[in-house]
């Protein structure tokens, strides 16, 4: 995993990331990387920076120091005179994000738009798909997450889990090469967990590549061949999930998995 | 009270200077809304050099009264010699009604800025980071998401701001623009009915501010979201 | 000009003006505060109050919006007076009547103006507050009143103080207007002075100066105001 | 003695004006201190906004308006007049080099002057009087003189039409020779329906004594020259109407 | 559980809800009830009405039929003429909302108070209890879960997990009879989840009685002595968690568990 592998198939690269909020370091220089296909989970206890993290991939947060390589594309940030941070070519992000997925830990559905209008919107105005082609796709999307009849819904008339799997769809539905899920079955019952396992599972075969925050470890351990344990800001322990959960090898990682024995 | 012929009288003239209130203010109205997003924008952005201007702008466009403002660019610019020189200034300023166009969108755009404002930042955070992340462009993350939003929570608001603007084209009066107050002044000259002239000047008025709010509530009830969430 | 100034300041202008300034800040604030209570009582009446009620608001709003501002301060001055003074001959209290009953016209109008606005200003804000936050007051029991209080006023004036703050400027503005009713604001007095010292220009200068003085305080108090109300609401997700 | 309040507009120079401490002067002031003690009455003066005098009379808010105000048939509907103690002339300013600064009639000057743009004073007789004598001049009407004498600075107008006072007043602060006064001078008593039968002092409907009380006050006065030395204090020119007693 | 029992010690009775909205019926009469000390756990697939009937209990949402009884209170409703329902008592719904705490699936903090602010909140106001030994209380209920040092935060600068901790604490502070939490659980690590399921035995050792709505089948097993598996707007199937998990009998059960399987 942090291994340097060829460049070519590398398609997300996470270098040195550090990211301060006000005096509260919560990332403290993070590096990793993952190759097409792969599927990484990020594991930590709560508030350890997980979201941090994959909100800094995409520079929803900037980062205050590191760099973020996305296939041939290098995201970087610099101060501006006032200290605040910013993403150094704006341009490039745009086009990078499109190439992200995102889905987040509370969801953030536009809540002025309906169901499928949150899903073909960004194939829409970012992809420039043609209406018609991007509501088939979207239904084609919602149908699988068990949302069809949910269409012309509003977000705030969904359950917790229905906005969820919305969510899902709309970042599935931009065709993304990486995608980001921040805790993506945080609110969904075991039948979805299951549907949702065999999405991300699928989307791995047709070489794309998952990172993944995650409080289900039983979950981490089935859909993912990478596993990474935050703490204190830094990547605490790395390696495959069942080298991870079955031999953890700090002491606070076996803390962590403790209540799970 | 009136005679029923010095009722209609009074409508038949006031009547010739309704046109021009109108005139001046759906000019104004569009006018000031460019403005007033623009300037919101700018109070919003992260250049502290924008900030500054568009936060002076208002103060003193919201710190003066119309009609001072529009004395200065009447009587004070048209003052000015030079000014006569340039003809697209002179074009504006030689003339009261373009001048009071002018007064009214600048005045009414610095409260329109500040509608807008608090439409902008009433916008949750989540719902742009949303945008942002499938790679919308900043343009684009402004019309679909943050614009709609924003008009939302600023509509009502922003209501105010076309009402008064009407209103304040009755100041046109003072710069010799013989618009409804005009006219309502001009005949009070002659036949002191003053509160009755005023009364059907008022409900001419009433009728142009009406039909304004009546679309304004449209446009809101189309607008109208489901709660959000 | 300097020396203009001075003379009229000199004069006893200069205690008009302040008296004038008094004046206008007296009808504007005490306006203002009715303003705001007939605001939020109205915004609250037309969100969820029975529909006979929210349709008298809506009413009122669009009526008091849409007439000018001088033609409700006429009717309300004029249209009340002969009631008044009779009233006050009938009491035996004329002279309170007479030197309190333009201020009261003045007050009352310009909070009715600013009240109308209101309603629209609070009307949008109330409805920018997640419905969940006040669910959560409901789920551990506050009342009614309390809610108001704990949360929706706290929330609500975070979103509502651009708006007010328009609606201020534009109360201030409006006092102007009751010059008519003989009250001596900070623009009559200029007219009074300009007439008297035939010094026009000068005499509308410091009436602007003076007005630009309230409008900078205010919006210093505004800014402030905005801090406190922001903290923890500015970057809400 | 007997009490009265008048209500004046207190911004009109030199009509009524009030200085710092609240005491009135002008024309006006003058006149109603002298009306007062030939009344034997004490009097205190009202300063309110000319728009709302004629209401406020009616309301009883005081009792008698000295403000300068023209006594014309619409506005005697609504309050009594008393006699008109003072007649105003009326004069245009024109561009020095208008024929009509020449014309020996008032119907050459108004011929004239068709197309132009004159400047009047709002709520003035000057602009329905100028409407009726001659419809096709275009007529701006201006919130106060001071306006209407910018705008005429500033070229904006051909001319204007307001008091003969207040023209020539203008006119030497203007200190230009570019502009100039008709040498027709347009009669008051020409056209007494639009142009007002003089100035006189309102009175409240109901009080039909106090107007005849107040009529028999101003004929002493214009006979006693009273009303004729307030007049040049104020004005340099004599504007009572002898007129108005026969 | 729906078995009829002594009414002296039944701490919440439920009975017949329906709730409808617009078209869609969502609960078709749910009836049960729970005794002091009863831990109740609420299974089913997303979109399958749980909150709702959480809602309903303390009339957040107010149903179209039914009953709710709290110790000896009565919650009824009744519809306006323009047909929407409403609550028949508001002021003694108010007083029964006081004794019902509630951790809402999305946490609804204030955002315009701090951490602390938040969980002191109800008690002050409520409660009428003194700020000084409200605020002790407070920082107790946050040590515990772990958010002592973030007393002074707003909601906005917390993690997701962190939110959802504050909201327990929140609900805890008002010391409740009966405490309704909507899936307590969803965004907290493993050695959180630990805490939680300590916490809401200790309060049902204290003869407290709490409605669990949750995904987690392990957690709910472990914490809780009744359940019920809604479907349909209907109770599917109700028993001990060791009954409806390892011998569900309803096929709509056995398929709803596959997956843990
Ligand atoms: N305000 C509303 N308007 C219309 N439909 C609603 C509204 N709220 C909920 N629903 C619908 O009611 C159903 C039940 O919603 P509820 O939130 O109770 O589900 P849930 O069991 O809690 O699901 P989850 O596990 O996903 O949170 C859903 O299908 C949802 O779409
Ligand atoms: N805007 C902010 N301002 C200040 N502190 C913040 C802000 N956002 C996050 N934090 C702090 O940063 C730390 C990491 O937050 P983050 O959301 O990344 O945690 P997390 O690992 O995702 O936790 P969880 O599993 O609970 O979602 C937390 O302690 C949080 O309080
Ligand atoms: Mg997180
Ligand atoms: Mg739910």
């Amino acid at each position: 995993m942090t291994v340097p592998t060829d460049s070519a198939t590398c398609a997300i690269q996470v270098h040195n990331i550090h990211k301060s909020f006000g005096d509260l370091p919560v990332l403290k220089g993070i590096s990793f990387q993952a190759q097409q296909g792969d599927v990484l989970s990020i594991i930590g206890a709560s508030g350890s920076g997980k979201s941090t993290l994959l909100r800094c991939i995409n520079h929803l947060v900037v980062p205050d120091q590191g760099e973020i390589h996305i296939g041939q594309d290098v995201l970087r940030s610099h101060a501006k005179r006032d200290g605040t941070m910013v993403s150094s070519d704006p341009k490039r992000l745009e086009k990078v994000r499109a190439r992200l997925g995102m889905v987040f830990q509370n969801f953030n559905l536009w809540s002025h738009r309906t169901v499928l209008q949150n899903v073909i919107e960004g194939p829409i105005q970012v992809k420039k798909i043609a209406k018609a082609q991007a509501s088939e796709y979207a239904l084609h999307l919602l149908d699988k997450v068990g949302l069809a009849h949910k269409a012309t819904a509003y977000p705030s008339e969904l359950s917790g889990g229905q906005q969820q799997r919305v969510a899902i769809a709309r970042a599935l539905a931009m065709d993304p090469e990486v995608m980001l899920f921040d805790e993506p079955t945080s609110a969904l019952d075991p039948e979805m967990v299951g549907e949702v396992l065999r999405v991300i599972r699928q989307l791995a075969e047709e070489g794309r590549t998952m990172i993944l925050v995650t409080h289900e470890m039983q979950f981490a351990r089935e859909v993912s061949n990478h596993a990474i344990f935050m703490h204190n800001g830094l990547c605490e322990e790395a390696g495959t999930p069942a080298a991870l959960f079955d031999h953890p090898q700090s002491t606070r990682l076996q803390q962590f998995l403790q209540p799970l024995a | 009270m009136m005679s029923w012929d010095e009722f209609s009288y009074t409508i038949g003239v006031l009547w010739k200077g309704f046109g021009l209130t109108l005139y001046i203010g759906l000019w104004g109205i569009a006018l000031s809304l460019l403005l007033g997003v623009g300037l919101a924008l700018m109070r919003l952005s992260n250049q502290r050099v924008l900030r500054a201007v568009a936060f002076s702008y208002s103060t003193a466009f919201r710190g003066t009264p119309l009609l001072v403002q529009l004395f200065l660019l009447y009587y004070g610019v048209g003052m000015i010699s030079w000014v006569k020189q340039v003809p697209f200034l002179w074009w504006l300023f030689s003339d009261g009604t373009r001048t009071a166009i002018l007064a009214i969108a600048l005045n009414s755009g610095a409260y329109v800025g500040e509608v807008f404002r608090g439409g902008f930042q009433a916008v949750p955070k989540g719902q742009i980071e949303a945008a942002q992340a499938i790679g919308m462009s900043a343009w684009q993350c402004f019309k679909r998401v943050r614009l709609p939003l924003a008009i939302r929570q600023a509509l009502p608001a922003y209501s105010n701001e076309i009402v008064i603007a009407i209103k304040g084209t009755s100041l046109a009066s003072t710069i010799a623009v013989l618009e409804l107050t005009g006219y309502a002044r001009r005949i009070m000259s002659q036949n002191y009915a003053i509160v009755e002239t005023f009364v059907i000047a008022g409900l001419l008025y009433l009728a142009i501010n009406f039909s304004l709010l009546a679309v304004i509530h449209l446009i809101e009830r189309q607008l109208h979201l489901k709660a959000s969430s | 000009m300097l020396e203009t100034l001075l003379r009229i300041l000199n004069d006893g202008w200069g205690w008009m003006f302040l008296r004038g300034a008094a004046m206008t800040l007296f009808i504007s604030v005490l306006g203002m505060a009715l303003g705001v209570l007939i605001g939020v009582t109205g915004a609250s009446i037309k969100l969820n109050g029975p529909r006979w009620l929210s349709g008298l608001v809506s009413v009122y709003t669009t009526i008091t919006r849409s007439i000018p501002e001088l033609l409700i301060i006429y009717l309300l001055f004029f249209g009340s007076i002969h009631s008044v003074s009779q009233l006050g001959d009938f009491l035996q209290l004329e002279e309170l009547i007479n030197r309190w009953f333009p201020a009261a016209v003045g007050i009352l109008a310009i909070g009715l103006v600013a009240g109308s606005y209101s309603v629209e200003v609070f009307r949008g804000a109330l409805q920018a507050i997640p419905t969940g936050q006040i669910e959560a007051a409901k789920a551990i029991g506050m009342s009614r009143w309390q809610r108001l209080w704990r949360v929706v006023i706290p929330q609500m004036t975070w979103f509502a103080l651009p708006g007010c703050n328009n609606v201020w400027q534009t109360a201030l503005k409006d006092t102007a207007l009751i010059a008519l009713v003989g009250l001596v604001e900070i623009m009559r007095a200029a007219q009074l002075g300009a007439a008297a010292m035939r010094e026009p220009l000068a005499m509308y200068l410091i009436a602007g100066f003076l007005f630009f003085i309230i409008g900078i305080g205010s919006q210093a108090l505004f800014v402030i105001a905005e801090k406190y109300a922001g903290r923890g609401m500015r970057a809400v997700a | 003695a007997t009490s009265y309040k008048i209500g004046t507009e207190g911004g009109y120079p030199p009509w009524s004006m009030v200085d710092a401490a609240g005491n009135v002067t002008g024309f006006d002031a003058d006149v109603g201190a002298a009306l007062c003690k030939k009344l034997d009455a004490d009097c205190q003066f009202v300063v309110q906004a000319f728009d709302s005098l004629i209401p406020s009379l009616s309301a009883n808010r005081f009792d008698l308006i000295i403000s300068g105000m023209s006594y014309t048939p619409e506005r005697a509907k609504r309050i009594n007049f008393s006699l008109p103690y003072a007649v105003e002339d009326a004069i245009f300013i024109l561009k020095a080099d208008t024929p009509a600064i020449k014309a020996d009639s008032a119907e050459s000057i108004y011929t004239d002057l068709a197309g132009k743009t004159i400047g009047v004073q709002g709520g003035t007789t000057h602009g329905a009087f100028l409407a009726k004598v001659a419809p096709k001049v275009n007529i701006k009407d201006y919130e106060t003189l001071d306006q209407m004498q910018i705008d005429l600075d500033s070229g904006r107008l051909d001319g204007t039409f307001a008091d003969l006072t207040s023209q020539s007043r203008f006119l030497k602060q203007m200190n230009t020779t570019d502009y100039a006064l008709t040498e027709t001078v347009i009669k008051g008593s020409s056209d007494p329906e639009t142009l007002g039968y003089g100035i006189a002092v309102g009175i409240h409907k109901d009080n039909a004594d106090l107007k005849a009380r107040v009529d028999a006050a101003l004929c002493e006065l214009i006979e006693d020259g009273t009303i004729k030395s307030a007049s040049e204090k104020w004005f340099d020119i004599d504007i009572a109407n002898y007129d108005a007693c026969k």
